[in-house]
């Protein structure tokens, strides 16, 4: 299942494809905007010095689009940019694929820069998504445990 | 009043599926909902903590909840 | 001309052909890696309400290309990144073009930030390239004059 | 001694030129060079700011010039 909120200067997808970067940075790109600030998540072959076979993200979807929309709202309020973009994926994800690509354009870096950071680290506090990692000995829903 | 609560994540693994139903009284609040719950689900109290979202919003322990509410249990997140 | 200096870590380029961003994230991408960072100039249509037509780059490029080297090295004694992508534009750059990207990749986000963001600023402030903005009615060096 | 000096950016306009040359006293540091060139284009000291780059390395302005040194005009640099 795919989700896109798609405005004039927001994009949100949440997506069982692959991440695109090429295609975020296109759109967030614009005449007026100096600097973009892309970050983009990528699956490490080991958490805690234990190898990870693969992740499975699982998303409350309508409620994730809500929360990844007042995120990007804030961001808007608190800082001069143009464009903001998130592409979350859903479903299995292997070693060395994207699980999120945040785009921020802006007419000068330090906001994008800010809003950027703001988005990721927000998102991993508020945004219902859930990761599980996938050991050749187990599985792990992370975070959950303290 | 009998309501079905949406799991996610660990919670679904907890609950043995992607939701349970509960029979809750009328005027029940969220904290009322956690409590019948962890009685039901003992292994909820060892998550490292829990919030409950009401109609696609994080919910206050003190908010009530309404027939035909969206309730779900939302396990700390970990996306991104 | 293109320089390119290459190790395992790290890659600087100067170059007068089109900046690609989705090259400089499959370089940096590594399995190692949890979070990129990249940062991407690009050419604003206006400077102070001032419609630009077109950019020039001018670098002296061997002590550019030093001074990269410089910064780089800085971001790895700083933080703990696992590759770092500088690339840079010279000559002629139409409004919308890409000046620069940096690409920076670490096990976790916070360093990517944090190493990507003092490379673009310290290049802004030691590296010998310079940018000429041409208007329609004449033409200015950044940042030569008070 | 006779040196070569390379320019960029705003200097070049100044200079005229991609590069001036000079004579220079052979015990010359990088004030003497700034000063002379200062006398000879006076457009120079208009800069914000400028440096002088020494075999690809930024000087200070006590640093002793050797004849053959690859020697570079940096006004305000203004890249990314």
């Amino acid at each position: 299942m795919t989700i896109i909120i798609l405005s004039l200067n927001t994009q949100i997808k949440l997506s069982v494809s692959t991440l695109n970067v090429q295609e975020c940075v296109d759109w967030v790109i614009s005449p007026e905007c100096g600097g973009i600030d892309v970050f983009i998540g990528t699956v490490r072959n080991a958490t805690k010095g234990k190898a990870v076979v693969r992740l499975e993200f699982e998303a409350y979807e309508k409620m994730a689009v809500k929360e990844l929309e007042k995120i990007t709202q804030q961001a808007f309020d608190k800082w001069p940019v143009q464009k903001v973009l998130i592409h979350h994926r859903t479903g299995v994800l292997q070693i060395g694929e994207i699980p999120v690509v945040i785009a921020v354009a802006a007419a000068h870096r330090d906001a994008a820069f800010d809003a950027c950071r703001y988005i990721i680290d927000t998102l991993k506090q508020t945004v219902p998504i859930w990761k599980k990692e996938i050991f050749e000995d187990g599985e792990v829903w992370v975070a959950a445990h303290p | 009043m009998n309501v079905n609560i949406l799991a996610f994540g660990i919670a679904k693994d907890i609950f043995g599926g992607p939701s349970v139903s509960l029979d809750l009284a009328n005027d029940a609040n969220i904290s009322n909902l956690k409590y019948l719950l962890e009685q039901q689900y003992p292994r909820l109290k060892k998550l490292a903590t829990y919030m409950v979202a009401v109609n696609n919003e994080y919910a206050l322990d003190g908010d009530t909840i309404h027939e035909r509410d969206e309730i779900a249990i939302i396990p700390p997140v970990s996306g991104g």
